[in-house]
């Protein structure tokens, strides 16, 4: 029997197309299936007051305070790191040896699981500096984490600023951090913004280097030095020890959301850079 | 954008200063902090108690953190906490203050679907070393049985080890979970299931096995009856203080020990 | 006139050191990850042996077994599992995203797939617990955590990896291979096959390493549904332990020679994913 | 005739290209002179070179002197941007920032740290009026510079040079995109500021060096083959390559 290409043809493009929106279904299933389970146990009484009976009644509220808090807290702390050395590996240096050493050092922090840098933090922050189960060391521990895409996104950014830019800068008698400062950082703030956001959902959406590094508990954390919760690792305790399925439903809604929420922001400044420089 | 980023800088130093500061403040207006972690079989009873003790004395912050039997003797020994929790004796060298502040039952759950109601102790040991791998050996349907043990390190799995076990290992292929909650969470969902828990959180969605015909109940362990019990301890690294005396005179007031019972718990002095 | 404002150039040269004390800081925090963790596990492969925990068959630390090669033979079956589900998925949708989809289309794909990457792992763990083990329980037999549970939701969770470098890679395939397989009369899947995919394929090869690499890291929806027994697996319905589901399961009870074990465990784990990335590198590299 | 600037025996090479062989001109103060000759004849790297742009380049070898007022500014002891804060450039291609007509000019006097609004409206708008920019963008100082004219854009850009009061003005092909209005407008403006800047065309319009320019250098393959007043270059050249440039026949 001789195959038709033109049959061969229409049939691979239809696997194709049954495949990608079999893809597609998934997220959406995914999504449907948190929302349509989640949504009715969430109202204001849920995100604002104190859980019960270990998660078991009452709302999460201590768990978006200790997300919010490690998440802006890591996010302050990253950022000048990863900006920084975004702008010294574009505009500070040509391509050396140490440039190489580190990019290469960054792309191996990217890669490294985040159950490895829950090790580490454990045994750095938590028992060598003795700072316990806390915010403060999941808040290091999570920069480190997030260190990376901050850095990449931000090089990116800065790379698609027009040189031109730059020069007219210079040439105006601007030194290198001036033109820096009032050139190159003012254009590529959307790009970076989007980098600190993916780096947001990243660290919202953590557990396993969460858990080990700022423990679990419940309590409203008042300090940095003390532990707490994130909304990920509250899901993850729920679900896992069954305490709750209507809870973790609905914590995982506001999780999803949060992050979809986020990634959309994200995504969408993105494009506005890559509109504006093309 | 240099003044924003000087901004964003204080802000932070400003943030990391007020926190600390809480801290401080916090000890300034004598707010009292109890810091206790071990056994997660422990910990949702002495969650559920620090709760009602704060709430009569506002003045009292309780920290519970979990981490594990072993890792709250540790912490004991380290005085990093106040008071560790233990759902295990305390082995030889662990020189530490033990209060016994109730005992609990470890009962051998199955799913409430699962016909068979009791098992003998040598028939459980059989299950969790590997031997008996099918529910047809135990006279029911032929379908290999999901046993479920607890990690390496839990006090549960010591107590287990120690008191059914005896000398035989717990077998290779059996699956494992950290917590008594999802080794329930496995047991209730799953109707080839089997684990053993805690049993102060038997409910109806599993169903606890009577041993050698013994039910696992309050009454059955204050008799000895039911074999499988364990002590639930507090541990203190010498003579506790005043505040954390406190607490565990609360513990073992009848209030405290009311709560440990509705919870289904043995009381320490019955 | 001629010489700067001294302020200007004191700024300036405390502007670039700063600068450069950040760059390096991130060597410095790949450098302190991996001495604490071969500080706190390489002890234990000179007490124990390097043969007797990578090649020792039994984990029983609280007694003196530190073996994991059960563990790394399972981390690379869920790998292999959730490669082979997510692989030829993913590549088609990148080869339908990139090829066969209208622009408008595209800009509505892309994104949501990219969202797919965001949704926390424990979300993804969840779910399989909630419908996929039930389902493999009822259908296949055994207890539903398993090696095919475990593989189908890493293997989900690895596809916006795939697709994204993929679709990467294929796009940036020159257009003049395509218009001269078309002038020789060749069609469009012959193209995309004989043509684009090959000029492709290191790209998407990595993107497969990456892919691997994510679901060998992935840890908290592991231990939701892998059921963490230490045997190797023999069916696809027998419950595994990986070397990451070892460390989290394990992490907070352990002490002594037993939290020594977790971090040889993590040692290995370490050196599997750089050597993952090497080859991802180097796949990613020879494309430009 | 008042020297400014004065090059002596530069050399300059890229790699192993010698761009520039050994160049010898003085050019004079509040004049303009124009720079003309073919792609490749080095005559932007002249003009990177007064300005020390070259310094962003990799892999360049400079020789030789360069003196501004008696000074060497590519002496190791010169700040490059302080030098730059003397001397105006103005490139091929208008380059505004992204930002309004107003913030581009101000730019540089920011740099300099004057922030006072009267003041920074005083300077701005006298350069405007200088570049003959102002009765256009008057009205619409606050917005993006980049929604101007490819023309008025690159009389912002003299404007944005104009309001650092540099002592030199370097025009890089200023006109080379341009449309002849512009271009007129453009001509115009430098010849007014002649009276105050030392001014240093390049172009390859050898009809525009002849219409504006007081003094002319031809060059070709990094050598300069003929300087002196525009007059004598474009009426009596001494060498048959210049007569050859201007009459068309290459280039």
């Amino acid at each position: 029997m001789r195959i038709n290409p033109k049959k061969v043809n229409k049939f691979i493009q239809i696997m194709l197309n049954v495949q990608a929106f079999f893809t597609v279904g998934i997220l959406i299933v995914i999504v449907a299936l948190i929302l349509v389970k989640g949504i009715g146990n969430i109202n204001l009484e849920f995100l604002f007051s104190f859980p019960e009976d270990m998660g078991r009644h009452g709302g999460i509220y201590p768990t978006i305070i200790g997300t919010i808090m490690l998440v802006i807290l890591s996010i302050l702390f990253a950022t000048p790191l990863g900006v920084g050395t975004a702008i010294f590996l574009t505009e500070y240096t040509k391509e050396t040896i140490l440039t190489k050493i580190i990019r290469f050092g960054v792309e191996s922090l990217a890669g490294i699981p985040s159950i490895l840098y829950g090790l580490f933090g454990f045994i750095f922050f938590v028992i060598k500096l003795k700072m316990g189960w806390s915010i403060l060391s999941g808040v290091l521990t999570i920069a480190i984490m997030i260190l990376p895409t901050i850095i990449r996104t931000s090089e990116e950014a800065i790379k698609a600023v027009p040189k031109n830019f730059r020069i007219v800068s210079y040439s105006l008698g601007a030194t290198k951090w001036e033109t820096v400062i009032k050139v190159v950082l003012p254009s590529a703030t959307p790009g970076i913004l989007t980098g600190i956001m993916l780096s947001v959902g990243r660290a919202v959406g953590e557990t396993a280097a969460v858990i080990f590094t700022m423990g679990s508990s419940l309590r409203l954390p008042t300090s940095i030095m003390d532990s707490g919760r994130t909304m990920a690792v509250h899901f993850y305790i729920l679900a896992r020890e069954g305490i709750s399925m209507e809870k973790a439903y609905a914590t995982a809604l506001v999780l999803v959301l949060s992050i979809l929420l986020i990634n959309i922001v994200a995504y969408y400044t993105m494009n506005k850079v890559v509109s504006r420089f093309s | 954008m240099l003044k924003k980023i000087f901004i964003i800088f204080t802000t932070v130093a400003l943030v990391f200063i007020c926190s600390c500061g809480l801290k401080e403040n916090r000890q300034g207006k004598k707010k009292h902090l109890i810091t206790i972690a071990g056994s997660t079989s422990v910990m949702p009873f002495v969650e559920k108690l620090a709760e009602y003790f704060m709430l009569q004395k506002p003045n009292f912050i309780i920290d519970v953190q979990g981490g594990g039997s072993t890792a709250g003797i540790q912490a004991c020994i380290n005085n990093t906490v106040h008071l560790g929790m233990s759902s295990r004796k305390l082995k030889e060298g662990e020189r530490l203050n033990e209060i016994v502040i109730c005992y609990d039952g470890i009962s051998i759950v199955v799913h409430p679907s699962n016909p068979i109601n009791g098992l003998s102790m040598e028939q459980v040991r059989a299950i969790f070393s590997g031997k008996i791998k099918n529910w047809k050996e135990l006279g029911w349907i032929d379908r290999r049985i999901d046993a479920i043990t607890r990690e390496e390190g839990s006090g549960t799995r010591g107590s287990f080890e120690e008191l059914v076990m005896k000398n035989e290992e717990i077998d290779d292929s059996i699956m494992v979970q950290d917590s008594n909650g999802s080794v329930k969470e496995i047991v209730a969902t799953d109707p080839y299931a089997i684990g053993y828990i805690s049993l102060g959180l038997v409910d109806k969605r599993v169903k606890a096995l009577t041993i050698d015909g013994v039910v696992p109940t309050v009454s059955s362990i204050k008799t000895g009856a039911y074999k499988i019990t364990r002590p639930f301890l507090f541990l203190s690294n010498g003579e506790p203080d005043d505040y954390t005396s406190e607490f565990i005179d609360f513990v073992l007031s009848k209030q405290g020990q009311d709560l440990l019972r509705k919870e289904g718990l043995i009381g320490s002095y019955e | 006139m001629v010489h700067m404002n001294r302020w200007v150039s004191i700024r300036e040269k405390i502007v670039k050191n700063t600068l450069t004390v950040f760059a390096l800081s991130s060597l410095l925090f790949l450098f302190l990850i991996f001495i604490f963790i071969l500080i706190e596990g390489l002890p234990l492969f000179l007490k124990v042996g390097l043969k007797n925990i990578i090649f020792g068959f039994k984990w029983a630390p609280t007694k003196g077994y530190f073996g994991i090669f059960p563990m790394i033979i399972s981390s690379f079956l869920v790998t292999f599992g959730a490669l082979i589900i997510g692989a030829p998925l993913g590549l088609s949708c990148a080869i339908y995203l990139a090829e066969y989809s209208g622009k408008r289309l595209k800009m509505i794909l892309k994104p949501a797939l990219e969202l797919l990457a965001g949704i926390p792992s424990v979300v993804y763990g969840f779910l399989g617990v909630i419908y996929i083990v039930p389902i493999v329980r009822e259908y296949l037999g055994g207890s539903g955590f398993s090696l095919i549970s475990t593989s189908i939701v890493l293997g989900i969770m690895i596809l916006p990896t795939i697709i994204s470098i993929s679709f990467d890679s294929i796009m940036s395939v020159p257009r003049s291979y395509r218009e001269g397989s078309y002038a020789m009369g060749a069609t469009k899947w012959q193209t995309i096959f004989k043509v684009v995919l090959p000029a492709a394929r290191s790209g998407i090869l990595a993107s497969f390493i990456l892919g691997m690499g994510r679901a060998i890291g992935e840890t908290m929806a592991v231990i939701m549904i892998a059921g963490n027994a230490l045997k190797i697996p023999t069916n696809i319905t027998d419950p595994l332990r990986t070397l990451t589901g070892n460390i989290a399961l394990e992490l907070a009870y352990a002490t002594g020679d037993h939290r020594l074990g977790l971090f040889s465990t993590g040692i290995v784990l370490l050196i599997i994913i750089m050597a993952l990335n090497y080859l991802a590198n180097f796949g990613i590299k020879r494309r430009i | 005739m008042d020297v400014k600037i004065k090059i002596d025996n530069l050399r300059v090479y890229f790699e192993k290209n010698e761009i520039l062989k050994g160049i010898k001109i003085n050019i004079a103060k509040n004049m303009i002179t124009g720079f003309m000759g073919p792609a490749g004849s080095g005559k932007s790297t002249l003009i990177s070179i007064i300005n020390r742009m070259i310094d962003f380049e990799d892999n360049v070898k400079i020789e030789g002197r360069v003196l501004i007022d008696d000074i060497n500014i590519l002496d190791k002891e010169i700040n490059p941007v302080s030098l730059r804060r003397r001397i105006g450039t103005v490139f091929a291609v208008p380059i505004p920032l992204q930002r309004s007509i107003f913030e581009n000019i101000a730019y540089g006097p920011r740099l300099k740290g004057i922030n006072d609004k009267i003041e920074l409206f005083k300077i701005v708008s006298d350069s405007l009026k200088k570049a003959f920019l102002w009765d256009e963008v008057k009205d619409r100082l606050d917005m993006s510079a980049t929604k101007l004219s490819g023309g008025q854009q690159q009389r912002l850009c003299l404007a944005r040079t104009l309001v650092l009061k540099p002592e030199i003005i370097l025009l890089d092909e200023p006109c080379s995109g341009l449309d002849p209005i512009s271009t007129a407008k453009i001509e115009e403006a430098l010849s007014e500021l002649k009276k105050e800047y030392t001014i240093v065309l390049v172009s390859n319009n050898t009809k525009q060096i002849a219409r504006i320019s007081d003094y002319s250098a031809f060059f070709y393959l990094g050598e300069l083959i003929e300087y002196g007043t525009t007059e004598k270059v474009f009426t009596n050249p001494s060498q048959k390559k210049t007569e050859d440039y201007i009459s068309g026949k290459f280039g």
